[in-house]
């Protein structure tokens, strides 16, 4: 939580409301200018390798489920990549490899289907751990009907309705302000739910991500804003891009809590998400960080110059599937056997889904004048 | 029917689709506790409370965002800009996300939100406070884009447009705000959308103007009667979807066409509405269509130049005549 | 004269103009260490250092102000956007600032401003990525829009805009930027901006058609030569100021004129010209102005829909045919 | 100066740089997520009554000067008020009284003609204190040729390219990414000139902003970004619009330096300007916060609900000018007498101005076409 030394909003001090958006304006700050000033504020941290699943909740059958399901994305994408060789899948593909622990954690941490979830084009992870099939995934980027959004999408735009994905979405930053309205919703309608926005730390160069911020603190939204730190925005470091690099501190500018994980170990992002959502459910808003990486190139036809073999063979060793692994099998959750038989039923899934998606139908050529409106019944609507 | 201001019509549709529906809510800068920059949200934070008439920072971009979120979940928002000239800073919202999301998802997502508010010139406010948007947001499939003339229209249409689950532009004008008319009471008072109004007949000439330019060529129309020609005026209203049927039949009848609209003319809904119309009623037209719209140029502040910028009268008169030959 | 790919003629109008002018500098997302998400800036961080080749946040708002800033300063940025889509976020910039800011101070500042990138169009990339965005600029006073077709063009035409004293808004095209061709190396090559090219004669149906388009005009001109129809096509080039003395000539001659565009067609570049056309040669049009252009709907990803979605040769042919009564 | 006791960016500890944006990425930053993340940063206050001319490097000519040129603001303003309701101008009119040290300070704390300064609509202080002429300010609203902008821009758009303004700008927020690039050019050119950007509060409430000021600290440019914190944009007071209300605490997510100034008193914007453009000079930028007051309405037809008449009374105590009266008496830097004649004289200088504005004649019908590109030579300029 950013507690500040010199609180500087009367709100900070009050007892947040649970209901509507702000009525009677707190009382204005004080304005006469002092003569010194400073501030300091502190942030949740979620370390790598702190929490174990027991502290977390976790029963080990889901720990077995967060495994499978981080493994699910993984072959998943390599599967996706390999189709894409093959040119059955086109447009950009990003790949979230490495990056697993983050949507698996997530899903893990929220009460799917109540809550709601919207992140950027790097969305395969996001729409599997929620719940997605394989075979609506597969079909989507193969632009058939069986996919999840009847091919019209691809890849970058991967929505789940059911499941509260709200998107995919291709527009770096600018979904992040539709996260704050998915959360405004929540609280408009008090139906419980929390809103989860996802972007990159590319994406925190937008200005949409600022106003999002601030909007969500001023309306005391069940939001969280979520930087998918992977240290790059295609070639760019983000000490390249950014004047602050610790994401966090950012919550200060909002006056919202700030919180930052590891996102190589599930069980940090079930902590922090278990955090951030049961404040976001009393209408506190979190900025949270977490620190990734991503082991594929920014998408299919990145040269990727811009960082060294060893620091991505380094990362690699943080796997966050082999650090689960490990854990699960120190932790004698399972054995190594039931481990390679989940491997081998994830791989005839995506097999299954592979198939699945080459057999799905184009969509109809008239198809391409669905959805757009409510109704056809517009003249340019052939 | 009672008689009520522009922005008592527009109003009076807001309030009673809020009563109707309680997904319904009102977004934008000073439309509570300031009563609206322009009056038209005048009493609503009163009566309907802060949960539902809600102000904003100056973030629209964040909050077109915002609006965007909370149809895809279910609601229905209104939201307001001050004017349209501020739509720039979040058009990405619009044509981007509002506009393409239910397409991007398969249908899975509909977008049911209204942005309103004034558009086009309204005087000496120089070249950022005088654009006319409606060539920008009709360009966009996936968005309606609506331009009422008067208080009725205003009022049917912008029920309409709440109760509709696409994303509409409800383009209003500041100049128009306080213009009086008489507006019908009826509570479901739903007109159409995309459904032109024939506001007065006419056999000679056709001449095609929405919002501030209808009554521009209401002014032409009468002075055309008083010289013994017969003018056809039709409002289509709706820019998006357009009526061209009802504009391409009066075409069939009159064979000559004028256009007002102050936009800038290049790319504009009078390039659009020419194009459609020689398309479909080539061999009806005894001569070129002709428009009267803004000059080309960005808005100038001085009097006598923003007049001068606008759709002149006399010049859609002589433009009339002109598709006669009658001059 | 030199075989260069699209990508290395604009590279070549740049580098030349950055050795020939030191105020111009090149700033946009990975234009430097990147090289270019396109590889169109590849090697110039090496050859200008990171003085004058400057990578950027994601934010396109920002860095476009910036751009404006600098350029009323006296430098002359070239601002890359990865591609246009990603304009919307910073159209403001670009509609109330680059394009007003020497009218609105009377002439004291002037913006000599491009921002360039790729437009349109590039395959299975879905609706938020496939945007052609010349009707929007285009509609705008106080911009200049140019969209070349080949390599040379686009060489003589980005040395024009780099040294224009207006903001210029420079499309290109992702899926040409791989098209080799003969370009010019002079090196004062300066393709007048305003200029359309005729870039085949002909006397039956003038086509025109600009940047991806015109290679669709140029084989259904021939499919028509090989019928014993003689097509001219016109590549405007410039789309804003357009050459319209050049078609109207065309249209005197030929007497039919089909548009192909790739842009969604409401309020577009093809009914401006059509407007224009009828408006000053309407007694020569022997037929109706016809239009191709992209569907007017979001763009999909499926590849057949986004190949249907796209302006199609077959349906051009057949609209030269039918304008000229041939079937 | 924001001094972070963890500092984030290792370019922080590293000089700066004085020349090109920055070439080689400095490392990396820590990516472990640490057990604890706090962090405090001070930032720099310019109270009200701290300063005295003599220890700003003042003469006691320059303290007249600025006293008239704050009465001339005044009075300007107050003349413009009353042409309004004569409808001799037109459109919108926002009045700075109450904000006159703001402009008078900066322009005595800068180099004008070298720096570089743009602001809001609210613009005709600033216009004044760095020189433009009375005639040409009232010109340009009577919308009369003898305008600055040649009638084209009224009001909201008063431009001096001599004198380093840059406009007087009407989309909120949207001039102060302009600004940043103001500095850019600065440094490009090598010319030791800084810019300044002001805006309102309102307007740190749009993403542009944001992004201007992450850029200005990335290029390490000579820029400072001023909030004028009159504590309302039209109806909004600041604590309803944003979580965080104090600006300068905004510095630290883009790790620039911050600081505070109180605009009621001049001498307070002259040292905080002073010090900023020094740290601009060595590609310091900095967020500033100055406070102050508006005494009129947003715009003329503001009914001004929003505040109470004891609020604006109170804040009329504070008036600039009155304060620098007293403080010119005290300091028996001059009389009272010498004090009337400045104001009788600034009184003449502004019936003069308004005589210029109406007898300066309209633009030509004509000129409509004029200064839209650098030539007339395109076939739609008829
Ligand atoms: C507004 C906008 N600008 C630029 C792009 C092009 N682009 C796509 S992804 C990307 C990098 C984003 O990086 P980051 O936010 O860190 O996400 P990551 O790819 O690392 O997941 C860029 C510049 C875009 N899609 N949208
Ligand atoms: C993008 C944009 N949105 C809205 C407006 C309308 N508007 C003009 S001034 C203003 C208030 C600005 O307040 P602030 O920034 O505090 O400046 P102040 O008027 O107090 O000087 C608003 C909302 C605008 N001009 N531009
Ligand atoms: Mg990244
Ligand atoms: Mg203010």
């Amino acid at each position: 939580m950013a507690k500040q030394t010199k609180p500087t909003s009367p709100r900070k001090a009050a007892p947040r409301r649970k209901a509507a958006p702000k009525t009677a304006a707190p009382q204005a700050p004080e304005y006469t200018v002092p003569d010194t000033l400073s501030f300091s504020a502190t942030f949740d941290t979620y370390p790598a390798g702190k929490y174990g699943h027991k502290e977390l909740g976790l029963s080990e059958d889901q720990v077995i489920g967060m495994y499978r399901n981080m493994l699910l994305q993984r072959r998943f994408e390599e599967r996706a990549a390999q189709m894409y060789g093959k040119q059955k899948i086109a447009g950009f593909l990003h790949l979230c490899i490495g990056q697993e622990a983050i949507s698996t954690g997530t899903a893990t941490a929220i009460q799917i289907g109540k809550d709601s979830v919207i992140t950027a084009y790097r969305d395969h992870g996001h729409a599997l751990a929620l719940g997605m099939s394989a075979n609506a995934g597969m079909a989507e980027m193969f632009g058939k009907v069986g996919g999840c959004s009847k091919g019209k999408g691809g890849s970058m735009h991967f929505f789940d309705k059911e499941n509260g994905l709200f998107g995919g979405h291709g527009i770096v930053g600018a979904h992040v302000p539709v996260g704050v309205g998915m959360a405004f919703a929540h609280k408009y309608k008090e139906d419980g739910g929390v809103a989860i926005a996802f972007y990159g730390d590319g994406a925190a160069g937008q200005g949409a991500v600022h106003e999002a911020a601030n909007l969500m603190s001023i309306y005391e939204l069940p939001a969280i804003l979520v930087v998918e730190n992977n240290q790059y925005a295609m070639g760019t470091a983000v000490h390249r891009a950014f004047g602050q690099t610790e994401f966090s501190h950012w919550a200060a500018s909002y006056d919202v809590r700030g919180s930052v994980a590891d996102g190589m170990d599930v069980f940090a992002v079930v902590k922090a998400m278990q955090d951030a959502a049961a404040h976001a459910r009393e209408f506190r808003p979190t900025m949270m960080e977490i620190r990734t990486y991503r082991y594929r190139g920014h998408s299919m036809s990145d040269p990727q110059k811009y960082r060294t073999k060893e620091e991505l063979e380094a990362k690699k060793n943080e796997d966050p599937i082999i650090r689960l692994k490990a854990y699960i099998l120190n932790h004698k959750i399972t054995d190594e056997k039931t481990l390679d038989a989940i491997d081998e039923d994830v791989k005839d899934e995506i097999m299954a889904a592979v198939e699945f998606a080459e057999k799905s139908p184009e969509p109809d050529l008239d198809a391409i004048y669905d959805d757009i409106y409510d109704t056809r019944d517009y003249p340019f609507l052939a | 029917m009672a008689i009520l201001q522009f922005r008592e019509a527009l109003r009076a549709a807001m309030t009673e689709e809020m009563l109707r529906d309680d997904r319904v809510f009102l977004m934008g800068e000073e439309v509570a506790e300031y009563n609206g920059a322009y009056k038209v949200s005048e009493g609503m934070l009163e009566q309907f409370g802060p949960k539902r008439i809600i102000d904003t920072p100056i973030s629209e971009n964040g909050f077109c965002g915002l609006g965007v979120g909370a149809a895809m979940s279910g609601l229905r928002p209104i939201i307001e800009f001050m004017t349209f000239n501020f739509s720039f800073v979040a058009i990405d919202q619009i044509i981007n996300n509002a506009a393409k999301i239910r397409y991007m998802s398969g249908g899975q997502f509909s977008v049911p939100i209204v942005f309103r508010g004034a558009n086009g010139a309204a005087g000496q406010l120089a070249a950022t406070h005088n654009t006319s948007t409606e060539s920008i947001y009709s360009t966009i499939p996936g968005l309606i884009v609506i331009a009422p003339s008067n208080p009725d229209d205003a009022k049917g249409l912008l029920k309409s447009a709440i109760r509709n689950d696409n994303p509409v532009i409800f383009l209003e004008s500041e100049v128009m705000f306080g213009m009086k008319g008489e507006v019908s009471d009826e509570p479901d008072y739903l007109i159409p959308i995309g459904k032109a109004r024939i506001a007065k007949e006419g056999t000679d000439v056709t001449i095609v103007a929405h919002s501030k330019s209808y009554h521009i060529a209401m002014r032409v129309a009468e002075r055309l009667d008083a010289q013994g020609y017969s003018a056809e005026v039709i409002d289509p209203r709706t820019i998006r979807p357009l009526d061209i049927d009802t504009i391409v039949e009066s075409i069939k009848k009159t064979n000559r066409c004028v256009i007002i609209d102050e936009s800038n003319p290049y790319a504009s809904i009078s390039s659009e509405i020419t194009f459609q119309i020689q398309d479909r009623a080539f061999d009806y037209l005894d001569a070129p269509i002709k428009r009267i719209t803004a000059k080309d140029v960005p808005a100038p502040y001085a009097k006598n130049l923003i007049e001068y910028y606008m759709p002149q009268e006399e010049d859609a008169y002589r433009a009339c005549l002109s598709v006669m030959y009658a001059k």
